[in-house]
């Protein structure tokens, strides 16, 4: 079976990231042998009878078998049983899976149109990569900051949707330093299929020095803006013209203009405005060119940006000039 | 079968329920906390249902008929409550079993 | 159709593809009993959300109790149990061919789901005026415990689809009571009375259970 | 007996004009109407598929934005869901044969059968007007908060559905008083064909599970305009809750789907190999089986969205239990064949497609009922590929094969063989061509409801776009198959294929009230001695 085993492994399925993806696929591969023989068996006493008790004449007699008791027992029971060894199996892998060890390693992981957000303990925070340490476990306590989502990674074969208004969790440990993919799988809205984010596998003395170094070292203002606008407001915020379609206001030419708001009001965009905005983005709402107001769906920034961050942007939206 | 469903119920029989449920009407109000303050804690609740069901019950069997009536109507009456209380009882498995994850930010 | 082997018991023509009255009898009750299994299941999802939210939070649903009236709510009860008496006695007398009787027992019956309206309009513009309105329209300032709000959409959902169920219901006992004055039910033919009062009986027996539920438990 | 049954008059010619139609309350014109309206939407719903599978021909966006994609993926789902397969076989061909095969002159409640019909339509119109305000983009599932707070049509799409869902309920309302007050004399319940006790089951979820879709709907209609809060995790509520209901109804719906298209294929499989069904109580009660059973394992779809772990093992523990109905339907079938007497005619070709197809849909509904497993497969193209293989596998494949098997009773005339066999050529190979390579995708990992997706996917998803193509060729050519077939087709004998159930003793078409005389049943519904 070991042939199997390798191409399975190698052809169909993700790369095994985790000790559980090694034992899923076992039992996966156990399932597909098992529905390969049955359907080898249902198909092909299909094509048998069909192709040996072809019609010959009009006048043909048929057998006339109602039933038998003991044949039926058969094909219930053994079906049965072998349905009740797959549940076993896979209820054992999904306990695993779902019992974190005690001294996991926690990562807060937030799901918000249009990408993941990662907050370690020590107050880093990373926005759609999540970079642990090798043959760790680790937590994710996920929640979502407006929609369903879901934490998918193929390679660990584990999911969780992130539900707003409360916490779920998942846990891996992953045995191979490498780049994981990670998928939203609850559809989200527009960009529910740009909703990716990287899971950095490395050594630990790696993920140490990446918890202690500050990523905006030594970038100006702008720079760091436009980190953080690339990360958390590019899916809805252009930095070109803006088109009819759009869901929220394009940032060129934004800062210093007159803003209409749907209520009517209007003020100048300068940097309190923008604060405010990002903060709490529904205390004011824009209007289209057309004049009709956007839909109040930004989700509230506050507390997810640092005072650095929220100056980087500010300055960035200077430069967006034409 | 004939005979079941086109049973005539007498007068007096219909009366007497009405009494019954007018009489367990009052049964309820009074047992219940807000209105007369006497509380069975947890059973208020319980006591109140109990009342309710026993009124739909005699609504059922004798205005509804479903005491002389053919038995498939009850059976699909039951059934129908059943599958209820699946909803309810799957529902709320889900709900209580949950182990509640907080944010340990 | 020209069919020439007409049916007709008690005035009413049978429908061409029964056999006898009988099975046209039989298969109108099961036909509304499964539409009543509908109906149940249908109020059913609304209750089994009331009692999830109930048991998440207690506190929330007492509060929301003691904004309603239990006085009015007691008082509509038997209004509509003295409609469903009515309503029985209506097929009572007709069965027993007093066909005087069986119209003013609809009339009565009638104007008891009247009553019963009126009284919930009532109800209704006290919370109106009050703001305690469901979800997002809720306006009301002193409430004790958060999410007060759901109490009230509970409340509206549940009586509302109550009330329109009523209405319904009233239309179609209306319609009885026309069709009665014209003397058309009788012992062999009173089917659109028992399907009809099947139907009221259920709006009553889910009345029976929205009262304690909303008014006294909380 | 009358002037009505003479010579050369059936229900076609019985009455003439288009009012006649609107107005008909015969339940065999009725199925003429359910079958013209199921196979527009059929049309209108296979557009957007093809439209999605175009799209996804390669990575990045072809042919529409990601706001059009999600518009296409959801009314593909809604319209073929509310509006193609669940009233596809129990409206369409249950309306039409099952009175007849009870030897009844008509279902119980011929007005109401009429009105149901208006349900689908005026439900099916509103479902539309959701276009003028911008489309609905929540996929069929109308999962919240999403579905609460996204700006569009939504309370439309929504509305739609629950109209629709009366439709469903007076069907199932109307057909179970027909099997239980109206079958000819000495047809007990183990002398109906196999069809009508599927529909019988179909029926009873229709009527059980509908209602709660009603009111879930309802429910979000007054999430969407006075924010109720019962959903929205931000007043209290729980959008999990929200699953729960939906899925009550969603899940039995599955089989709202899929059982008719097995009654379809016992009638099929008897019929083409001239045998007595082997088994047939144990068919008869696994569609009880099933029907009730599927009451208690809609937590299935629910095991990663925040469900908790020991309510997941149980659905999954009751979701195995169902395999074991269907494992016996589909051996019993294959039973069937042994020692029969076989003949190749489109009908049995699509009957055995449906094995095919649906054995695979099965076995695959193992890997997705283990918890274990499922946590991978969730929502991945692997789901979309398993209920392909069992919805359009399944229940597409008993609609083409009871099309053609009955089209000669239904309209007296007969289809073109050849033609027909080369619609099943192509819808066989290009549906596998589309749909198994899914299946692989879903094990690489690629998720549902996507737009766009990473070039690691692109071969794939390319031969599967191939394959979509293949099968919308298949159907074209089906409806003319079809169409010449009613107006131009040779005419057909009372019996053409021998089988033995009731509606084949009645000329073709049918008179008005399908029998001259009211059928006596002496014995069950396969008797090939």
């Amino acid at each position: 079976m070991f042939w199997l085993n390798k191409a399975h492994a190698s052809t169909f399925m993700p790369p095994q990231g985790t000790e559980i993806a090694t034992q899923y696929d076992s039992l996966y591969e156990f399932i597909v042998i098992a529905s390969l023989i049955s359907c080898v068996l249902v198909i092909g006493g299909l094509a048998m009878f069909v192709l040996k008790y072809k019609r010959k004449s009009e006048t043909d007699k048929t057998a006339y078998i109602t039933h038998d008791t003991r044949l039926e027992f058969a094909w219930s029971f053994i079906p049965f049983v072998i349905f009740l060894v797959v549940f076993g199996w896979g209820t054992y892998i999904y306990v695993q899976m779902r019992k974190a060890p005690d001294n996991a390693f926690e990562v807060h992981t937030f799901g918000q149109k249009w990408n993941w957000d990662f907050v370690y303990k020590s107050g880093k925070k990373s926005s759609g990569l999540m970079v642990v340490p090798v043959n760790t476990p680790i937590k994710l306590i996920i929640s979502s900051r407006d929609v369903l989502h879901s934490f998918y990674v193929p390679a660990f074969r584990i999911k969780q949707d992130a539900v707003p208004g409360r916490y779920t969790k998942l846990w891996f440990e992953a045995n191979k330093v490498g780049d994981y993919q990670v998928f939203c799988t609850e559809y989200c809205g527009k960009d529910h299929s740009n909703m990716l984010a990287k899971i950095k596998v490395v050594t630990n003395e790696e993920f140490e020095e990446w918890l202690q170094n500050n990523p905006y070292k030594g970038l100006a203002a702008t720079e760091i803006g436009a980190q953080v606008y690339a990360a958390k407001c590019v899916a809805c915020h252009q930095k070109s013209a803006e088109q009819a379609s759009s869901i929220a206001p394009s940032f060129l030419n934004l800062f210093g203009k007159t803003r209409q708001f749907a209520d009517g009001s209007s003020t100048t965009a300068d940097e309190n405005y923008i604060r405010e905005s990002i903060l709490n983005p529904n205390a004011k709402v824009a209007k289209r060119i057309s004049g009709e107001a956007f839909s109040p769906i930004m989700p509230a920034f506050a507390g997810q940006l640092s005072d650095e961050e929220l100056m980087g942007i500010i300055e960035f939206l200077k430069t967006l000039k034409e | 079968m004939e005979h079941d469903s086109h049973h005539i119920i007498p007068f007096k029989t219909y009366l007497n329920i009405l009494l019954g449920l007018l009489f367990l009407t009052v049964l309820t109000v009074l047992v219940a906390k807000p209105v007369s303050g006497f509380d069975a804690g947890v059973l208020n609740a319980f006591i109140a249902m109990l009342i309710a069901s026993v009124k739909a019950g005699l609504v059922a069997a004798y205005f509804m008929h479903l005491k002389y009536d053919n038995k498939l109507h009850l059976a699909l009456f039951l059934i129908s409550i059943f599958f209820l209380v699946v909803l309810f009882a799957f529902s709320w498995f889900d709900i209580i079993t949950r182990i509640q994850q907080l944010s340990t930010l | 159709m020209s069919s020439g082997n007409e049916i007709i018991v008690g005035g009413h023509k049978v429908a061409h593809h029964f056999e006898s009255a009988e099975q046209e009898f039989q298969a109108s009750k099961l036909g509304i009993w499964l539409f009543l299994c509908t109906e149940i299941l249908m109020f059913g999802g609304l209750f089994v959300g009331y009692v999830v939210f109930h048991n998440i939070y207690p506190e929330m649903f007492a509060e929301g109790a003691k904004h309603l009236d239990w006085k009015l709510g007691s008082l509509n009860t038997v209004v509509l149990l003295v409609s469903s008496f009515t309503m029985v006695l209506s097929i009572y007398y007709a069965q027993t061919n007093q066909s005087k009787k069986t119209s003013n027992m609809l009339l009565i019956t009638f104007l008891c789901g009247l009553i019963f309206m009126v009284i919930k309009a009532f109800e209704y513009n006290h919370k109106i005026h009050m703001g305690l309105l469901p979800g997002e329209l809720f306006t009301y300032e002193n409430a004790q415990t958060a999410n007060l709000a759901m109490y009230f959409s509970f409340y509206f959902l549940m009586t509302g689809l109550h009330g329109s169920h009523v209405l319904i219901g009233m239309g179609l006992i209306f319609w009885l009571w026309l069709r009665s004055r014209k003397n058309e039910f009788n012992k062999d033919y009173y089917t659109p009375l028992e399907i009809v009062g099947l139907f009221w009986h259920l709006v009553d027996v889910i009345w029976i259970y929205l009262f304690p539920l909303l008014y006294l438990v909380g | 007996m009358s002037a009505s049954h003479a010579e050369g008059k059936n229900y076609l010619n019985w009455e003439k004009g288009l009012w006649s139609w609107l107005t008909t309350f015969d339940h065999k014109r009725i199925g003429i109407l359910y079958m013209i309206t199921v196979m527009v939407f059929f049309a209108v719903g296979g557009t957007f598929a093809m439209l999605i599978r175009t799209e996804l021909f390669s990575a990045g966006p072809n042919i529409m934005d990601a706001n059009q994609y999600n518009q296409s993926m959801t009314f593909h789902g809604a319209i073929m869901v509310f509006m193609v397969i669940i009233p596809g076989i129990p409206a369409f061909l249950g309306n039409f044969f099952l009175p007849m095969h009870l030897g009844a002159k008509d279902v119980a409640f011929p007005r109401i059968n009429l009105i149901s019909w208006y349900c689908l339509i005026v439900g099916a119109a509103i479902t539309l007007v959701s276009l003028i305000y911008n489309g609905a983009d929540t996929g069929w599932t109308f999962y919240t908060p999403y579905s609460i707070e996204t700006d569009n049509g939504t309370s439309w799409v929504v509305f739609g559905a629950f109209v629709m869902g009366f439709s469903s309920i007076l069907t199932g309302l109307n057909f179970i008083v027909t099997t239980h007050k109206l079958r000819a004399p000495g047809m007990t319940f183990f002398n109906m064909p196999l069809f009508v006790w599927a529909l019988y089951s179909t029926a009873v979820l229709q009527v059980l599970a509908t209602p709660v879709l009603g009111i879930t709907l309802l429910l979000l209609l007054a999430e969407r305009t006075m924010g109720v809060g019962i959903f929205d995790p931000a007043l209290g509520g729980d959008p999990v809750l929200f699953q729960h209901f939906f899925w009550f109804y969603s899940h039995p719906a599955v089989y709202i789907m899929i059982l008719p298209a097995m009654g379809v294929v016992s009638e099929l499989i008897t019929a083409f190999s001239r045998k007595v069904i082997f088994g047939y109580k144990a068919i008869a009660f696994s569609s009880v089986g099933i029907a009730v059973v599927s009451f208690f394992v809609w937590g299935h779809h629910m095991f990663t969205s925040g469900q908790s772990e020991a309510a997941g093992i149980l659905f999954s523990f009751i979701t195995m239990l169902v395999g074991v109905p269907t494992a016996i339907k589909t051996f019993n079938w294959v039973a069937t064949l042994y020692k029969g007497s076989i003949r190749f005619d489109s009908p049995l070709l699509f009957a055995l497609g449906f094995l095919f197809l649906f054995t695979i849909g099965g076995v695959t509904g193992i890997m997705l009922a283990t918890i274990g497993l499922n946590i991978h497969f969730h929502d991945t193209y692997f789901v979309v590929a398993h209920f392909h293989y069992v919805m359009v596998g399944g229940t597409l494949m008993a609609i083409m094969g009871g099309i053609y098997y009955w089209l000669p009773k239904m309209f007296g005339r007969m289809y073109n063989e050849f033609w027909a066999r080369i619609t099943f050529v192509l819808i066989f190979i290009g549906f596998n061509v589309t749909f198994f390579p899914q299946f692989i995708l879903g094990a690489m990992g690629m998720p549902r409801r996507y737009f766009d997706y990473l070039p690691a996917f692109e071969s794939l998803n390319k031969i599967s776009t191939f394959g979509a193509w293949t099968i919308g060729v298949g159907f074209v050519i089906a409806l003319f198959v079809i169409v010449i077939a009613i107006f131009k087709g040779e005419k057909a004998s009372d019996n053409p294929w021998g089988a033995k159930t009731l509606e084949w003793t009645t000329a073709s078409p049918p008179p008005h009230e399908n029998f001259l005389e009211t059928p006596v049943v002496t014995g069950g519904p396969y008797e090939f001695r």
